[in-house]
């Protein structure tokens, strides 16, 4: 079954076209690998789905619904969750503080609510705090709860990232290069992590550069070059395809242009 | 009020309570001990915790630099004054309504700038605050006595007592002070407070993390303001007259500091600001010619070396301490 | 039609006179990416040390030629208003380059204060007045409208000064590297520039032309107070917004078109409503084209 | 929050221990307090309040005070701002004086007002001319200065009938005093007959006219009458004159100071017309004589504007009823001014009060800028 549709997605800016036509879907309760060389489209096209850019054309359609034109808080609503490739935690706040942000969007107390804390509020607080506990099990790091996000080490913040990107409960979550500046060991955690994330029923969509956390984990990848999509499929047919192979040899192998 | 009591003593906990009795009994007694002058030098310096409270929302607690607080204050002075001296109608009932009112005019120019950034946002919030001074003084559809302000505004009146006295006034504001504290202590700790805080920390992953930030920062000012508002209501009832030059861009400064003065986005900074911007100018009168001077002199070197202001919020203070910690680059991603 | 000549020739004296101190505004904000709030007070302090020069030490009675006279006068108010600048610079800025964007304002904001109570300590709270004279009052009829020397003066100072500038800024090795700092510090340094003095030198242009201006008003008006900076310097910051802001030319033409619109206001409408006028230009072009009329469009980084 | 609690509670003894001040009772001195901007934009005009009662009351004492009793004064600095009038009025009240001379712009009057009413204290204020504080029925408040519509009366009259003006171009500054002026001149003038062809207003701290200016050559008045204060109006006569705008230039009394020919300039200032209480040097009293050459024989200079002389016209008028009703009770004080006292000398001309405070007659006077940049009585 579809979960999530890209079709005729398409971006330029200024007189440079980044995304062209791309079109893929995402079925659900897999994991789709986005890949392609630096300057192939692929955050653009992230930027595309979770609403920071609005497409030139195109739809993305999340189940029945239409996203296009819909602002970021409000994809994030309807289920679609997200993690950066530069990390963008809330440093000055706790680790607990953090993933209680992902409850804030299935959660409701307001202004007066927060001011008289009726029963409701308090229920509702009691609740944000349990869940996002159990999110930080999820990503074992529970015992660093009460530690400012920004004194943890880079893998842990890595870990934070996609805790509180889960506690928003999506449907589907989106990683920006979550395996960017992790070490093999961690790596190899995170790799881990995405399983258990599928197995509770999370779709994933992934860009990654570490080819082999790629197609280790993909169960199919969707390549982009010059924002076109060029090839599609399980990781052994991309592994074999003769575009691919040249569209990564065709360019230098070096960090990505696209800052986040 | 039993309940309140019991909430109170609950939130701060027994050891504490000691101490918070103490002061509550001190802020009781205070015009007692004292005489009318220092009454009223503890009236405004409560008028300026509620100033410097409604400003800590906007700038504290969601981050958005605004320079124009005035405007909000002389929205809620000028509705009270208006609707009191043309209608009639009570001063305190329209405290409330000088809330909504300032709150509203906050929700209709705030809309299109919160897109912008720190100094511009500073800029736009300047300029509004001006323009608002400036209607004033012309007078605008013939309400605001141009100039010359609004005068006869009538003395509020309470259970059936008239509120004059300095010691009147006093336990108005600080009853007000007391309960803004507490409404403020538990907003912190609620989900719009940690939303402020998320969209202050990196507006991006709020949105990312379903947070409306444009709502989020709407709500900082009209909460804010409404408080303000709060503030000139009781600023009008105690002056009985009021005029465009009290809501000039000097009060937006004098308000701004005490908030970054005591530390942004913490309470007790707030009350340690007020003190500092309003009752110790008092102690030292002496110094009337060189006081700006010093207190120019005071911003710039608290920038330099105790940028987290006298008394920081607890998180800013984690801040500071892990700051000084080694700990790895958040760039690393990058590279 | 003789009137509205009339209120453009106003216009663009009056404009002339925030272009020159918007430049200050703009070139700080080009480099450093923070609104320097002390810069009006410079201006004020430029107005104050003419005065001192002109009226306390008679400094015009040891130079026989009146232009001489003037030009010498201009050229140490501007040095000794840059040394200022430079300090300000160092004192209060320098050491929060790395602090975030909201430390540098308030600081800003402090010293802004500080200089304006400084001054008033220095020289009273009362208005300084200027002898008559200094300039000759000249008037001109040109078409039924008048137009004095003082004024022509200020047009003519004003525009060599841009120009001058623009081409240092355009045209010179050392106008190169202001721009590379503009652009990017980091990259700038791995080119070779000394960023540090990059950041000396604006906090000597701007401030300097902000002293000249502020002479210029001394001399024109013959009144002058310590609380003049705000006025103007909000004007100013305006002007520079409005040009968009950190581009050069832009703050001129920025002064200019505020200038005159400004003229124009008070003389249809209302003298009294002028600056809300101002404030509402102001708050429009950061609604509608935060990067002004002349700026680029900057690719937001997300 | 323990520490906080902890550190409030040592700030609110602190402050409580600062705060038991004295409470003075009927100690042997009359104590009269003086209220005004002794700092900040009017700084200039508080300190003039402060020099001249304090003088008057070292001379009197020097004589041996009133009634045997020495005078002290006690000065408050309230900028002008009415929070900080509020503050002095306080702090007056609570260190016993029996009457105050002061505040100096009308929003600082009314909340001091209101507090000396309380309190039973004296208040007479030389300077603000807001017709609303005399209209709340406080039966010890009163002013020295007139109020904005007898200078109106006098200049619509002056202008319309020794000028001869037909066409008038009002401006004012929208500061509550031009305004007021500016405003009665209006109603004046329309009921003269003559028309008021241009009414704008300028904003005070801006230096550059043009706009208005060009806009005022266009509809040619007969003569323009300026009411804000000296500072523009000097500059408004000299850019009126640099374009070549001919009208006759009136100012109210605001502008009765030095530094208005000085920054017209004489050349420009020439001719130019003040409308004012008699000036000092004009003032047939021995009275004003003595205080303006005590004066500046003290101080070295003219006293900075016409509110020095009506602050010193109030305290005169304070001792005036200490003395003759033998007393500093407040209602006998009150009831002497309000009903006994006629034609008092003032420096600024016979003073009388009505039953409202405010002060009786017209006294303005007109005076023309001479060749050598002095006032001078106004002759056809």
């Amino acid at each position: 079954m579809t979960l999530l549709q890209v079709r005729d997605l398409s971006k330029s800016f200024g007189g440079l076209r980044a995304v062209n036509d791309v079109s893929f879907e995402i079925n659900k309760g897999e994991i789709l690998g986005l890949i392609g060389p630096n300057g192939a489209g692929k955050t653009t096209v992230f930027n595309l789905i979770t609403g920071i850019y609005r497409p030139d054309t195109g739809q993305v359609m999340l189940a029945s619904d239409n996203l296009v034109g819909l602002r970021p808080n409000a994809i994030t609503k309807k289920g679609i969750a997200r993690t950066f490739q530069t990390l963008r935690l809330f440093p000055n706040m706790t680790v607990w503080e953090n993933v209680m942000a992902g409850r804030h969007v299935r959660t409701r107390a307001g202004f007066w609510l927060g001011v008289f804390k009726f029963k409701s509020e308090r229920e509702e607080e009691k609740h944000i705090r349990e869940t996002s506990i159990e999110y930080l099990k999820l990503v074992g790091l529970e015992h660093l709860k009460d530690e400012l996000a920004k004194s943890l080490p880079y893998g842990d913040q890595r870990k934070l990232e996609i805790a509180r990107a889960l506690a928003t409960e999506p449907k589907l979550v989106i990683l920006d290069e979550p395996a960017g500046g992790l070490n093999d060991q961690e790596s190899w955690e995170l790799v881990e992590l995405m399983r258990k994330v599928r197995d509770m029923g999370v779709t994933i969509l992934l860009i990654e550069h570490d080819m082999e956390v790629v197609m280790n984990i993909s169960d199919r990848i969707v390549v982009l070059d010059n924002g076109e999509k060029i090839a599609e499929g399980t990781p052994e047919a991309i592994q074999q395809d003769s575009r691919v192979i040249e569209a990564y040899l065709g360019k230098e192998e070096e960090e990505s242009s696209w800052h986040f | 009020m039993k309940p309140l009591w019991h909430k109170l003593t609950e939130m701060i906990g027994r050891t504490q309570k000691v101490w918070y009795v103490a002061l509550l009994i001190l802020v009781l007694v205070f015009p007692g001990m004292t005489t009318s002058y220092w009454t009223d030098v503890a009236f405004f310096f409560g008028l300026y915790i509620l100033l410097g409270l409604s400003l800590n929302i906007i700038v504290g607690y969601a981050g958005l630099f605004n320079l124009g607080h005035a405007a909000f204050y002389a929205v809620g002075a000028y509705t009270t004054a208006i609707l009191n001296t043309v209608l009639g109608i009570p001063v305190l009932y329209l405290l409330p309504i000088s809330a909504l009112a300032a709150a509203f005019f906050a929700y209709l120019i705030t809309k299109p700038i919160l897109h912008l950034r720190g100094d511009y946002l500073a800029i736009v919030t300047i300029g509004f605050a001006e323009i608002v001074r400036i209607s004033l003084i012309n007078n605008i559809g013939g309400l605001t006595g141009g100039p010359n302000g609004l005068l006869g505004i009538s003395r509020p009146e309470l259970f059936g007592m008239r509120l004059y006295t300095p010691t009147h006034f006093y336990y108005l504001v600080w009853f007000l002070v007391i309960m803004v504290i507490l409404a403020m202590v538990r907003l912190e700790d609620s989900r719009l407070g940690r939303a402020w805080n998320y969209v202050r920390e990196d507006e991006l992953a709020a949105e990312a993390m379903g947070i409306d930030a444009t709502r989020t920062k709407m709500l900082a000012f009209v909460v804010g303001s409404a408080l303000a508002g709060v503030a000139g209501n009781i600023y009008a009832a105690k002056m009985t007259m009021i005029a465009p030059e009290s809501f000039g861009f000097w009060e937006s400064v004098v308000i701004f500091s005490i908030v970054i003065l005591g530390g942004m986005g913490s309470i007790p900074g707030v009350v340690v600001g007020a003190f500092g911007m309003v009752v110790w100018p008092e102690i030292f009168r002496g110094f009337a010619e060189a006081r700006m001077l010093i207190f120019g002199a005071a911003m710039v070197l608290m920038m330099l070396f105790r940028p987290q202001g006298l008394w920081p919020s607890p998180r800013a203070r984690r801040a500071m301490e892990s700051q000084k910690k080694s700990r790895p680059s958040a760039k690393a991603g990058t590279a | 039609m003789e009137m509205f000549f009339g209120q453009i020739i106003n216009g663009i004296t009056i404009g002339s006179i925030y272009a020159l101190v918007a430049l200050g505004y703009t070139m700080v904000y080009g480099v450093l990416r923070m609104i320097n709030f002390a810069h009006g007070e410079l201006f004020t302090l430029g107005a104050y040390m003419a005065f001192t020069m002109i009226v306390s030490m008679n400094l015009a009675a040891y130079i026989p030629n009146a232009v001489v006279a003037l030009i010498v006068m201009a050229v140490m108010v501007a040095g000794l208003v840059a040394i200022v600048g430079v300090l300000l610079e160092r004192i209060a800025y320098k050491p929060l380059r790395q602090s975030g964007r909201l430390a540098p304002v308030i600081s800003a904001l402090g010293a802004s204060i500080f200089l304006q109570n400084a001054i008033m300590l220095i020289w009273g709270a009362n208005y300084k007045v200027f002898p008559e004279g200094v300039v000759p009052s000249i008037t001109w009829e040109i078409g039924g409208v008048s137009i004095t020397l003082m004024r022509v003066l200020i047009l003519s100072t004003s525009l060599t000064l841009m120009i001058a500038l623009y081409v240092l800024i355009q045209r010179t090795q050392v106008g190169t590297a202001i721009r590379a700092c503009a652009l990017d510090h980091d990259t700038a340094r791995l080119m070779g520039i000394d960023v540090d003095k990059i950041i000396r030198l604006v906090f000597i242009i701007g401030p300097a032309l902000g002293g000249i201006a502020g002479m210029m008003v001394g001399l024109y008006y013959r009144q002058i107070g310590f609380t003049m900076g705000w006025h103007y310097g909000i004007k100013a910051f305006t002007a520079a917004i409005l040009g968009g802001i950190g581009n050069i030319p832009g703050a001129m033409v920025g002064g200019l078109i505020l200038g005159v619109a400004e003229s124009l206001g008070a003389g249809y409408i209302s003298n009294a409503w002028k600056d809300a006028i101002a404030f509402l230009i102001l708050i429009l072009i950061l609604i509608l084209r935060p990067t002004g009329l002349l700026g680029e469009r900057v690719a937001e980084k997300v | 929050m323990k520490k906080f609690a902890l550190v409030m509670l040592v700030l609110v003894m602190a402050f409580a221990v600062t705060a038991c001040g004295s409470k003075d009772d009927a100690a042997d001195p009359i104590k009269i307090g003086v209220q005004g901007p002794i700092s900040g934009q009017w700084a200039l005009e508080g300190t003039g309040f402060v020099r001249a009662v304090t003088m008057l009351a070292e001379e009197i004492n020097a004589d041996g005070g009133i009634n045997g009793r020495e005078i002290q004064i006690i000065q408050g600095d309230d900028k002008g701002d009415p929070k900080e009038a509020t503050l002095v009025a306080q702090r007056l009240v609570n260190q016993g004086v029996v009457a105050v001379v002061g505040a100096y712009n009308s929003t600082a009057t009314e909340p001091a007002s209101a507090i000396y009413n309380e309190a039973g204290v004296l208040h007479v204020t030389p300077s603000s001319t807001a017709t609303g504080l005399t209209e709340k029925g406080y039966d010890q408040f009163f002013r020295t200065c007139f109020l904005d519509d007898r200078q109106g009366l006098f200049a619509a009259e002056f202008m319309t009938g020794t000028l001869g003006a037909k066409k008038i171009a009002l401006i004012h500054d929208n500061t509550t005093y031009a305004k007021g002026l500016a405003d009665w001149t209006k109603i004046y003038l329309e009921e003269l007959g003559a028309e008021v062809v241009f009414f704008d207003a300028i904003v005070p701290g801006e230096r550059e006219f043009g706009p208005t200016l060009t806009r005022l050559k266009n509809v040619n008045p007969d003569a323009i009458y300026f009411t804000g204060y000296f500072s523009e109006g000097g500059l408004l006569l000299k850019q009126a004159r640099d374009m070549g705008i001919t009208s006759t230039f009136v100012a109210g009394n605001a502008n009765n100071n030095a530094d208005f020919i000085e920054i017209a300039g004489i050349q420009n200032a020439k001719g130019a017309i003040i409308t004012t209480e008699p000036i000092p040097t004009d003032i047939d009293y021995p009275e004003a004589r003595k205080f303006i050459d005590d004066y500046q024989a003290r101080y070295g200079e003219m006293p900075p504007s016409i509110w020095t002389l009506s602050a010193a016209d109030a305290f005169r008028v304070v001792v005036e009823a200490i003395e003759k009703t033998q007393s500093t009770d407040k209602d006998k004080l009150a009831n002497y001014l309000h009903n006994t006292m006629k034609d008092f000398p003032g420096i600024t001309g016979p003073i009388t009060f009505d039953e409202k405070g405010d002060r009786l007659g017209t006294v303005h006077r007109a005076y023309i800028v001479n060749e050598k940049g002095e006032f001078v009585p106004y002759s056809n």
